[in-house]
């Protein structure tokens, strides 16, 4: 029993810089953007963050830091897409590519440890939060997972709830989604198509700028070199699965983060009927299941209609 | 230098540090390459021969075929390969026990663990981590025959040497499971994992460079595997003329591995741990103790 | 989809990529000079290293073979609208083909064995596609997360295999043995000594001359054949497709295998080619570039040539210049990839108001 | 003289080379409906495009109840009180009615009490001009007709005075047309102005109060409405003599050529789309069905040229059945080979890949004919050459091969395809919606040729909106209404009103 809610623990912090950069995704793939630069948002803003932080010795500091690196690169993302009506796709991977080369190279430049950032001192990081009230709640275990953790990831909570309030019920959510899905539509009823989606990426930015600097301020402590290890297209991932639905799209990080999560505890233990089984292949669970899942039990996934395509006014 | 990178805290940046320190000794220039793909590896080792250079060092065991072919076309170049066993006549292979250090390592991890469980982080599942797996195994056995060792790899590609987060991930799922002491060979995944035992107030113990003064406090020791004393050894030994071809293996007796004790962690290492290490590692130099190689049978006799 | 241009086609065709790619150059020289060397230099240096010598130019054709094929292969599910990011899996499951051909089969003469590993790349290539492209076709399931999984999948098992099953006896390195000679594919210096001429010694090899090919077959399949008729239709309008009366699903399928089979020749050259046995990530992000290439190149074999030349060259001028610039770090190469890539591939209507207010001009005069 | 809701002077508009609008001068009374015919590509809707600010002119000014404005993009139009219900409906598919009409004109941050201030003015508009809608109904799900209203509710809803209306009824019954018509009516008495774009004479005739008729970008007449006739008007546009009158030989029918018993259609939802349809068809007629769009026509279509399966029910063709067919390839090529051609009904999206240029759609369906292969290869030239004799035959202009068919207008692109399917010298052709939004001259064009391919004793099955064109062509006339088959009659006793009220069920 207890093992199970250290695995929720993990679960909740392996889920979080997935769930911020989904919700990112979720804001720039419903205003039409297609967004393969999650990744490199997130690693823009873990160096930033890494690099304020360290240089002025305050988590929040970092944070807003950031936030700042992600939405410059979002802005990248959106004058090219937007802007200059590039390919979407090719936009997305080459600014991966960049973000993945500047940041070591300006990491060595600045402070010659080679592609890393130096240690980041308790002061300059954001500890857990230890609440008073939650002692005594944590006591009856079961509750146990829930607190105790990191600041930005009660944060993350928040966000989750923002964003399906403010796609759904509120103005700027409604010229969103209607801009994703018909900009011609969204021009004709006098709306700035453009606008939105700048606006719509800069979000997607500050988010991932979030999501970045848990990575360092949060987890790691420090920058190195493609830190982001891939969890910007698993982001990406669990926004398809969960249909570019808030909610669904968090279900779908929390997924991937609780099988990880077991994954690791499986590894190297027996397996009753099955025996030992290579690590290698405990490894590719979460993988393999999120294919099962897509293949066995999702409908067809029903994209924004106007994803990918650059708004030219004309027909 | 292997596709890790020059500075990863560990072990290419340990083979820079001898290389400066030769350089600083003598004043003599040398000219270093990092390679991005399979293919340069040969390439680079050539350019390097035929720029006449009198001795050549890769460092990785990747290296070892290319090492092979190029030595062949270039006679007179002194070649040596660091952490693999490599053929030919102008070649010198330079091996570690790794198993030996580890073996100390986890000698001190099973003392210093009080709930008598420790863990190992690996970076990939390839036989050199396997091996540093199970001589830290033996050791934390030997110290204690209760102690259990949990054992995770990060992932299964090279990124796995990359991933600090999910370092830090696996160490506090070994915290969760009790354990309080860590030990890891993964590269700068072992950042997080190191992070993680000070943010969890536990301990974790460093790989190849000495990595006690990180977090000082909070590194129980490190397990040195001196690429710095054998890339300057070879260095020294090509200026010397000294130099000559064959495997040279670097254990415990030739200074090729150790423990780091100093100021960082004087405090973690209690008198008596430092008493039973010290005589463990006594007796491996002298041959009482044999660790065994993960890497001779594919088997380690402790799980 | 653009905008009706006022330019004339060989400035659309020539002149513009040539100004982004100068203007993706003149970035990175900046951020050269941010960090305190000298740009000029630099392009000299990586341009004598990708082209200014014999075995520069061969490393360079070498790294452009691989490319050729993985180019290809996200072009040839591209023309059927799939976005294929599992080139790396692909690649990865098809050197197990060549391997378990290789190793089992490599007493048998070249002739027999090299077709047979040819046969098996693409066999496993186009196998590991096929499951995408099937869940893709008949479940909907969205084809970049799974082949991003299939990815993941692919390295998985390829370490377990190497680490487990096929190392090479008695060594630490997880790689196999190496293959028989028979099965190495002539070497280009090899081939080019039989007729007396001295090259010098590269992994160049008549791979190269199989990507060439393959350019053109690709070329002649997907615009001048039925099947590429259909690909090309299902591609762009999928209704239109179904009123032709063209299988839809089993385009969707076949093109995936195709593109896998052709991911799977960058196998080829990488192991019977250069390294003659196969090691762990020998893949090393080719099957990614090959997304930038074919993006680039615009899904057409000749852009494809160019622009796995262009990658090819900064691969190996690249190396030739950290060489000789230790403060020039691979970092650096792969910055300004990035930047090519986003100039040239996404930016490319970058210079079109400009040119077109230019060449107003001139013919106003 | 009445006041001057609109005046526009000297207007210009380029697309690179083309010049779309050349100087354009006219006015509009206040409170009046005024028309703009013209054919297609005249210039018609980029000009009522620049007065809602979706593009810009060039040159030229516009005045808006005598004061000069610039109207720089759609949220100035609609400021200025300009209103578009556009020729391809400018909705959000995947929203309510209530989502789209507040869709950029809501008050506040939250989207709350924008929806409940719509919803009560909503009400109010419903009362004032009758115009029923659903407000909670997804717009996706509506039919054209009440999707149309939403249009005009939006610009209601936002205040407009000026109404502009491209082509409204081009995919509406003559019922929902007088509906629409009556509203325009109600609009015009309340002192609202409203401008009709349609290639319809007779509306034009019927409702506008002053028409101006434009052609190849430039006005050619601004005339008061009373004082013109249908001819009058038809030359003007054309810039020749029309003839509006088809010739139509009494039809010989031959032999069975389709006979389709029973035949019905359930969707996914449990829905029929298709319930129990039966009819013949013989060589050398044409059996047309009417049918307001979403009743049936287009499932049937899809049935009978195989790419969709029938839930129940028999198709026979020349004694085939039809349904139980089994191939190896799937049944839109199997049921092509046996002489079946299909001319879709969505002709862009459907008929051909706009990407492609125009020699590769010559074949599209038709890429495994043996004619045009080399080997394994195509054979080029061939497929060049048939292409090139589709041009010259159809008069397709531009006459270029090469040009990407999105590039065609609509008219030129449903000639390549009518010049497709009609080559594969077929038995029986199923057409769906031949002329819609094509202008006069183009329809005269393929009408003939439709005529031409009965009397060469072809079977056809004609699927129209356009009441006129049924009547027109038809032999004999199948109305559908909500999937089942409302009424079946000989063409030469047919009036348009009777077909109405079939359409809409009654009777
Ligand atoms: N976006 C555009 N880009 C370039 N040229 C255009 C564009 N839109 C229209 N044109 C040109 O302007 C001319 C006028 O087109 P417009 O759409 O206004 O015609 P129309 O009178 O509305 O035709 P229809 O009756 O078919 O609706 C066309 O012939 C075309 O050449
Ligand atoms: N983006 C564009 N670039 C160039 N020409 C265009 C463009 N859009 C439209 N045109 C031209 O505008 C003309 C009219 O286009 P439009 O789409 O209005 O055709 P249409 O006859 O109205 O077709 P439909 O009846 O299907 O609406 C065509 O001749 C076409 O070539
Ligand atoms: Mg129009
Ligand atoms: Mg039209």
């Amino acid at each position: 029993m207890d093992s199970f809610f250290s695995v929720l623990d993990a679960t909740i912090r392996v889920a979080t810089p997935l769930v911020l950069a989904a919700l990112a995704g979720l804001f720039s793939e419903r205003s039409g953007i297609v967004d393969l630069a999650l990744e490199g948002k997130m690693l823009a803003a873990a160096f930033a963050a890494a690099c304020v932080a360290y240089m002025m010795q305050s988590p929040w500091a970092g944070l807003a830091a950031g936030m700042a690196a992600g939405v410059m690169v979002a802005l990248l993302h959106g004058i090219v897409s937007i802007g200059y009506n590039g390919n979407q796709l090719i936009s997305g991977v080459a600014l991966n590519m960049m973000v993945s080369g500047l940041t070591p190279v300006l990491a060595l430049a600045w402070f010659q440890q080679g592609g890393r950032t130096p240690t980041l001192d308790d002061a300059a990081r954001f500890r857990s939060v230890e609440l008073p009230v939650a002692d005594a709640i944590a006591a009856s275990a079961p509750l146990k997972a829930l607190f105790g953790h990191n600041i930005l990831v009660y944060l993350a909570v928040l966000v989750i709830m923002a964003v399906s309030w403010v796609v759904y019920k509120s103005r700027f959510g409604l010229r969103l989604r209607a801009v994703g899905e018909n900009p011609h539509a969204a021009d004709a009823a006098g709306i700035n198509v453009k606008l939105v989606r700048y606006l719509a990426q800069s979000i997607s930015g500050a988010l991932c700028g979030v999501a970045g600097a848990y990575l360092v301020l949060a987890q790691t402590g420090a920058f190195i070199q493609d830190m982001t290890a891939g969890k910007g297209y698993l982001a990406l991932a669990a926004l398809i699965f969960g249909k570019w639905r808030p909610w669904a799209a968090v279900s779908g990080c929390l997924l991937f983060a609780f099988t990880d999560a077991i994954q690791i505890r499986l590894q190297g233990s027996e397996l009753p009927l099955i025996g030992s089984i290579p690590d290698a292949f405990i490894q590719a669970i979460p993988y393999v299941l999120t294919v099962v899942l897509l293949a066995g039990f999702m409908g067809r996934a029903v994209a924004p209609k106007a994803i990918g395509v650059p708004f030219v006014k004309s027909r | 230098y292997d596709q890790a990178g020059k500075f990863d805290k560990s072990f290419n940046e340990a083979a820079y540090t001898g290389a400066e320190r030769f350089k600083k000794a003598t004043g003599i220039a040398y000219r270093e390459a990092q390679i991005a793909n399979e293919a340069q590896k040969e390439q680079v080792l050539r350019n390097l021969a035929r720029r006449n250079v009198d001795l050549i060092v890769a460092v990785g065991f990747s290296f070892t075929q290319a090492v092979q072919t190029v030595a062949a076309e270039f006679p007179k170049v002194k070649f040596a390969v660091v952490d693999d066993a490599a053929k030919g006549a102008n070649v010198q292979s330079i091996v570690f026990k790794e198993q030996e250090g580890s073996y100390l390592v986890g000698m001190a991890a099973g003392m210093a663990s009080k709930s008598k469980k420790v863990g190992f982080i690996g970076g990939m599942d390839v036989p050199l981590i396997r091996a540093f797996g199970c001589g830290y195994a033996q050791g934390a056995r030997a110290a204690d025959k209760k102690v259990e060792v949990i054992t995770n790899m990060t992932g299964t590609t090279p990124q796995a040497f990359n991933d600090p987060a999910r370092g830090g991930e696996l160490a506090r799922s070994q915290f969760d499971r009790g354990v309080d002491v860590v030990f890891h060979a993964a590269g700068g995944t072992g950042m997080g994992v190191l992070q993680a035992a000070k943010d969890k107030n536990k301990l974790g113990i460093g790989v190849d460079s000495n990595q006690n003064h990180l977090f000082p406090g909070f590194v129980l020791t490190s397990m040195l595997k001196r690429v710095d004393n054998a890339v300057y050894d070879i260095f020294m030994a090509g200026k010397n003329n000294t130099w000559k071809p064959g495997i040279v293996t670097m254990g415990l007796k030739e200074g090729g591995v150790d423990w780091a004790v100093d100021a960082n962690n004087r405090k973690l290492i209690s008198k008596d741990m430092e008493a039973r290490i010290t005589q463990a590692r006594k007796d491996i130099v002298a041959g009482k103790i044999k660790v065994v190689d993960y890497r001779a049978g594919n088997s380690c006799p402790v799980q | 989809m653009s905008q009706p241009s006022n330019l004339p086609r060989w400035a659309t065709l020539w002149l513009m990529p040539v100004l982004n790619l100068f203007a993706a150059l003149l970035v990175s020289g900046l951020v050269i000079t941010l960090i305190g060397e000298d740009p000029v230099e630099c392009l000299q240096l990586m341009i004598n290293g990708a082209f200014g010598y014999p075995e520069g130019i061969g490393y360079t054709l070498f790294y452009t073979t691989s490319f050729i094929f993985t180019g290809l292969a996200v072009a040839a599910a591209f023309h059927a609208g799939l976005f294929n990011i599992g080139g790396e899996g692909q690649m990865y499951l098809a050197g197990l083909g060549v391997t378990l051909v290789c190793l089992g089969l490599d007493f048998l003469p070249g002739w027999v064995v090299i077709p047979l590993a040819l046969l098996a790349s693409m066999a496993l290539g186009a196998a590991w596609a096929f499951i995408p492209g099937y869940l893709q076709a008949k479940r909907g399931s969205h084809i970049v997360v799974t082949t991003i999984m299939f990815n993941f999948i692919a390295s998985a098992l390829m370490t377990w295999l190497l680490v487990d099953k096929l190392i090479m006896p008695g060594s630490q390195t997880p790689a196999t043995r190496l293959f028989a000679e028979s099965a190495w594919i002539p070497m280009l210096h090899e081939l080019a000594a039989n007729l007396g001429i001295e090259l010098p010694q590269t992994p160049l090899n008549a791979t190269f001359f199989l990507a060439l090919l393959a350019l053109v077959l690709f070329y002649l399949m997907v615009w001048r054949s039925r099947w590429g008729y259909a690909l090309r239709t299902v591609g762009l309008n999928e209704k239109a497709a179904r009123y032709a009366g063209m299988p839809v699903s089993k385009v969707i399928i076949v093109a995936m295998c195709f593109s896998g089979a052709l991911a799977g020749l960058a196998a080829v050259n990488e192991l019977l080619g250069s390294t003659h046995r196969m090691n762990l990530a020998f893949t090393n992000g080719i099957g990614f570039v090959g997304i930038a290439v074919a993006l680039m190149g615009r899904n057409h074999p000749f852009g494809i040539l160019l622009s796995a030349l262009l990658f090819g060259a900064l691969t190996q001028g690249g190396l030739d210049l950290s060489f000789e610039k230790p403060a020039i770090t691979h970092e650096m190469i792969i910055l300004t990839q990035g930047l090519i890539i986003l100039f040239c591939g996404a930016l490319e209507n970058l210079f079109q108001t400009p040119l077109a207010l230019a060449f107003k001009q001139m013919t106003k005069r | 003289m009445a006041e001057l809701a609109i005046e526009l002077t000297g207007v210009n508009k380029y697309f690179g080379e083309v010049h779309a609008n050349k100087n354009i001068s006219f006015a509009v009374a206040k409170g009046s409906i005024h028309g703009i015919i013209g054919e297609n590509g005249a210039g018609k809707s980029t000009l009522m495009s620049i007065l809602y600010g979706y593009y810009q002119a060039d040159s030229g000014s516009i005045h808006l109840n005598g004061q000069e404005v610039r109207i720089r993009n759609s949220h100035d139009a609609i400021a200025r009180g300009i209103g578009m219900v556009h020729q391809h409906f400018m909705l959000v598919d995947t929203f309510t009615v209530l989502e789209n009409i507040v869709l950029g004109a809501e008050q506040g941050v939250a989207l709350k009490q924008s929806l409940a201030a719509a919803r009560a003015h909503l009400a109010t508009l419903n009362r004032d001009y009758g115009l029923q809608v659903d407000p909670d109904a997804i717009v996706g799900e509506l039919g054209v007709g009440e999707q149309q209203r939403v249009e005009i509710l939006k610009a209601l809803y936002r205040g407009a005075d000026v109404l502009i209306l491209d082509e409204p009824t081009a995919v509406l019954t003559p019922q929902e047309a007088d509906d629409l018509f009556r509203i325009l009516g109600l609009l015009k008495a309340q002192g609202k102005t409203v401008l009709l774009i349609t290639h319809k004479l007779r509306e034009v005739l019927d409702i506008t109060d002053a028409v101006t008729v434009m052609r190849a970008g430039e006005i050619v007449g601004n005339v008061v409405t009373a004082e013109v006739g249908k001819e009058d008007l038809a030359d003007l546009m054309v810039g020749r003599k029309v003839n509006l009158q088809l010739d139509k030989t009494p039809a010989t029918p031959g032999k069975t050529v389709l006979q389709v018993s029973n035949l019905s259609l359930t969707d996914a939802r449990g829905v029929k789309l298709l319930d129990d349809v039966s009819f013949e068809l013989r060589e050398g007629e044409i059996v047309g069905i009417a049918g307001v769009s979403g009743n049936g026509q287009s499932e049937l279509l899809e049935i009978l040229s195989g790419m969709r399966e029938a839930s129940a029910g028999s198709v026979r063709y020349n004694g085939t059945e039809l349904t139980t067919l089994q191939a190896c390839e799937p049944k839109a090529a199997a049921y092509r080979r046996l002489g079946i051609a299909h001319v879709p009904e969505d002709r862009s999206r459907e008929g051909l890949v706009k990407d492609f240029s125009t020699f590769e759609n010559a074949i599209l369906g038709y890429h495994d004919d043996p004619a045009i292969q080399c080997g394994l290869l195509f054979n080029r030239k061939a497929i060049i050459e048939r292409c090139r004799r589709f041009i010259s035959e159809f008069d397709v202009r531009p006459a270029n091969a090469f040009r990407r068919s999105g590039l065609f207008s609509g008219g030129n692109q449903q000639k390549v395809i009518l010049a497709r399917e009609i080559d594969s010298d077929p038995q029986l052709m199923l057409i769906g919606q031949p002329t819609r939004g094509v202008d006069i001259g183009a329809i005269e064009f393929i009408h003939k040729r439709l005529m031409a391919l009965r009397n060469a004793g072809k079977a056809l099955l004609l699927v129209s909106v356009e009441l006129d064109e049924i009547l027109a062509l038809s032999d004999r006339i199948i109305v559908m209404n909500a999937g089942r088959v409302s009424g079946e009659l000989p063409a030469a006793q047919a009036t348009a009103t009777e077909l109405g009220l079939l359409m809409g069920g009654h009777k």
